[in-house]
């Protein structure tokens, strides 16, 4: 039995072979500026996958920056998510989502109504159990949801008999995205990347992905990551380009550094139609050449202000 | 009695959450779904069940959620507060997956008699819906996975279909006997209860439709019924829930939700 | 296809009423000492998993409390074992053996040559997956190794096509070992672990496992644990008896605690014949009553310099 | 040249972990066995290919191994020093079934002529093996989803087997044309080179089968083969291997194994 959703199938040897040409294992510097990193590495029509959500820790600024050089067709794996897809489509940036959560906002509620954005109906659960199959070079997982509901009919899971004891299973089909973008507390500059805090499945998606653009809130050092290897997240060869961008999760919060703007969600939110909707693209992504300017547009005062009012510290360090 | 609801010094969303954070039994892991669950969940912990151990789809395991909750806020450092671990969304599904967590809460638009819930939208064309939700979210695997899932619903007529128009997440399926097990899904788990702004129901074991066990103190029975498009089975005796506490509401106004922008204003 | 090996096949739904009713979600102190911990959970019959082996954080002093207590008919998961099974074996516990990696000592191959050991052989990496597939709850899962071999013929594994590609891929089936074994660095009262360092599979085996007996170098406060949940590796509701064991290891090594015990090693390794190991049982196993009294054996100066003799400490802390 | 073995001033063990080191590619990620595989990517990082990727299966990621080596040891402190990151075996056997892994080192009890390798027992009878060894290890994985496998071998007779007791791990299985992918490993995988204590094989492109390319400089191709049950292919030219170098040895002896205890005494 198979669910009817169109599903980016791809082939686990055809991604083993693109892991091999094309992310190397050489430790280089991969340090370049979210200009450059998305146009290397973020095309039309492709599969992008992100790790959290816009209001944590998410990859603002570089979503910021694919609205801004405005990417067309992509397909979205929406596993967790909440301004990020509806960013994303007010650009004009999507045509397909993985739904998960599809996010929040009127504007890609209605882009869904009207047609404009095709969804294809997955859960969380399963859109980061793809990524781990991705991960694992494997063609598929096996899962104990989705079973018997319509979110099974509009996926492009499949049910099948457990050969093992005859019960009824659901495989859910591997996603190797072109690219993810994920942002991250720490980064060396050959991409030794690390997290604190928890998290959706950033290792899972680094891995699946052919390309990973990591942003990071700061620079260290290689001798630190090896001074501390349990707390590397993503070794360095499952990363292509590292973009430093302190407070890159604005108006989101990157936890035990800085909480989120509030107004400034506030602003987003209450962007109901397009034309708000475009006056807050024209203020804040079209209106701005960087992730620099951005931070110079929000204010230094403020972003200072987001640092103080972040009460919560233990745990989120090295 | 008049059947209709009375002058209330409380919202019904604040009896919505009280309800639940009533029903959370201590020292028992609780999945918490997104929205008010998540307060539903930290009213409890501070009241009722200070051992519960609360998990979540994004990888914190048994936090002591720090206040005030800011809406549609979820995995910030307050969410994450005081864990025991903080691991990945893979490795929570998998601990629901493998029977470690004893009740799921969620949150819904509209259910079946059988507690099939639906959170995707609204219409009969799937790619030109009349109203689009988020979609399952992690909603799909709380409701499958976890032993005992609870439902917050709203108590609006359209919400309480005979047919729901999607199927997010699910209940009894069709309502046969071992449907879910047919289905695939783990043996032994299913909607417990349904809460809503006046009523409290559970699935009887026998047919597993949804069932009337409780009012809210100032409505009848008849009212709740009246107020479901599909009629419910209705239990021999029903219990009257009482509304929240002055403890309660002054924990959910001053501490989790000073600015009300969940529990609203009377 | 399917491998002729015999297959200790564990129901998912069996397992999950077993996790729902046995190990609690009550954060109770479950602190005991080895023989009661053994005693209570560890059975005649019972499928035994450990974590990293006897030269590396192995729960060594919960090994030798099992052979102590003599249990027999256990069916070890050897997934990267070096002296663990060789010690079991020795012991008289065991008559059947998953194997990854065997383990290293003549008795050892002596039991299975003559017979009074039965093995069915898998890989190292296939019995960490039986273990994460019973954590993820799933009847198997699937992976592109043992096809081809005879180490898939004599598995429990089977080959299907992957229904979404056509591709043979080679199915494993969940394992839910009735107990694991496993050695900590720091651990409270309820059972929440941590381990520094890299290690095999310490989480699926106690996700999987009906039952976990956490070894532990020193005891930490509640408080600890949750100033700091991004070192937690263990949640307390996996772990069913918390025993305080300070050098637990020995004589393998803690990294970044304590070395090897080298004199130690050789002179278990040196035992290749029936009579040397009985000697070596009755001095080290039977000889002593307690892991206290083996500690005294061994020798507070030598556990003193085994501390001091690890060079490497970086990485290896909260 | 008599074809015979001469005086050496180094062991047959010390040969292959020298050959083996300099095999190994700077800037590729190697999945490192258990036993000589481990000594001999020490000794290339030391110098040949200081940013190789050294990779364990017990989770270390590109560690700096410290030395002195101890035998038998795997996953110490010294085995995982300045590692990239930390890990699980399952996120190794991942990385490299998901393509990341450039090679794998293993050592072996027996071979066939397509590569194929035991390191589980010599007899008929699986249940009454004549002599049992450890069994796959992480081997299995190794040899099948790494891109290039290098076995190293002691180049004795009855190792070289037209057919072995028990194929472990996969090499080029029936040698036939696509003989891996039809049995589902990985496109584009296999064994790469076979190092003995005397001589080095490739596989042929066109047959799979074990290809004599060089011997040691004081052993004629004819004396490789007589040491060998089946008969490998012999390239049409020859090269000559050089005897470990004065630094290798002295590194060899003076770092890493100062007692001995692996590479042996002259």
């Amino acid at each position: 039995m198979s669910g009817a959703g169109e599903v980016r199938l791809s082939d686990v040897d055809a991604a083993r072979e693109w892991m091999r040409d094309n992310k190397s294992r050489a430790p280089v510097d991969k340090v370049m500026s979210e200009h450059e990193a998305v146009a290397r590495f973020v095309h039309d029509g492709d599969y992008v996958s992100y790790d959290l959500s816009s209001m944590v820790r998410g990859p603002m600024s570089l979503e910021r920056e694919i609205v801004r050089q405005r990417r067309k067709n992509l397909w979205l794996a929406a596993k967790f998510t909440l301004l990020d897809s509806t960013l994303l489509v007010a650009g004009g940036c999507v045509s397909k989502i993985d739904v998960g959560f599809a996010g929040l906002g009127r504007t890609l509620f209605s882009a869904i109504e009207t047609g404009k954005v095709q969804v294809i109906d997955w859960s969380n659960g399963t859109l980061a159990l793809r990524h781990l199959a991705g991960a694992m070079g494997v063609p598929f997982l096996p899962t104990r949801a989705l079973l018997g509901t319509d979110t099974f009919k509009h996926s492009g899971a499949k049910v099948v008999e457990d050969p093992f004891t005859g019960k009824k299973v659901c495989l859910v089909p591997a996603i190797h995205p072109n690219v993810a973008i994920i942002h991250v507390n720490q980064c060396d500059m050959f991409g030794n990347a690390r997290i604190f805090g928890p998290s959706i499945s950033p290792v899972e998606t680094a891995m699946a992905s052919k390309s990973v653009i990591v942003s990071t809130e700061e620079i260290i050092t290689t001798e630190e990551i090896k001074k501390n290897p349990g707390r590397t997240t993503l070794p360095y060869y499952l990363v292509s380009a590292v973009v430093v961008a302190p407070h890159g999760a604005h108006p989101g919060t990157v936890p035990g550094l800085y909480t989120y703007d509030s107004g400034h969600l506030d602003e987003f939110f209450s962007a109901r139609d397009d034309a708000t909707m475009k006056k807050y693209l024209d203020k804040y992504v079209y209106g701005v050449k960087s992730h620099d300017e951005y931070l110079a547009l929000i204010g230094k005062e403020k972003l200072q202000s987001l640092r103080e009012n972040e009460m919560i510290r233990e745990g989120y360090s090295a | 009695m008049s059947g209709k609801p009375t002058e209330r010094n409380y919202t019904e969303v604040e009896f919505m959450i009280c309800l639940a954070a009533r029903l959370i039994e201590d020292q028992r892991s609780v999945f918490v779904g997104y929205g008010m669950p998540q307060i539903a969940a930290i009213l409890a912990q501070k009241l009722y069940a200070p051992r519960i151990c609360q998990v979540y789809e994004y990888g914190a395991i048994g936090p002591e959620v720090a206040t005030p909750f800011r809406r549609n806020m979820m995995a910030d450092a307050r969410n994450s507060y005081r864990s025991f671990a903080w691991t990945t969304m893979n490795t929570m599904i998998a601990t629901a997956s493998s029977g470690y967590i004893d009740y799921g809460i969620l949150g819904a638009a509209q259910i079946d008699p059988f507690g099939n819930i639906n959170s995707t939208m609204i219409g009969k064309d799937y790619t030109r819906p009349k109203l689009r939700f988020t979609g399952s979210g992690g909603g799909n695997e709380v409701a499958s996975l976890c032993w005992k899932t609870i439902l917050i619903m709203e108590h609006e007529k359209r919400r309480f279909l005979e047919k729901i128009d999607f199927v997010t997440s699910p209940g009894y399926l069709d309502g046969s006997e071992q449907a879910r097990e047919r289905a695939g899904l783990p043996r032994g788990t299913g909607p417990h209860r349904v809460i809503t702004s006046i009523a409290l129901f559970d699935f009887d074991a026998a047919t597993r439709r949804m069932r009337l066990i409780a009012t809210r103190e100032d409505i009848t029975p008849e009212f709740v019924v009246e107020n479901m498009e599909f009629k419910p089975l209705v239990a021999p005796s029903i219990d009257r829930l009482k509304p929240p506490t002055p403890d309660e509401l002054r924990i959910l106004r001053e501490e989790i939700d000073p600015e009300r922008v969940v529990i609203g204003r009377v």
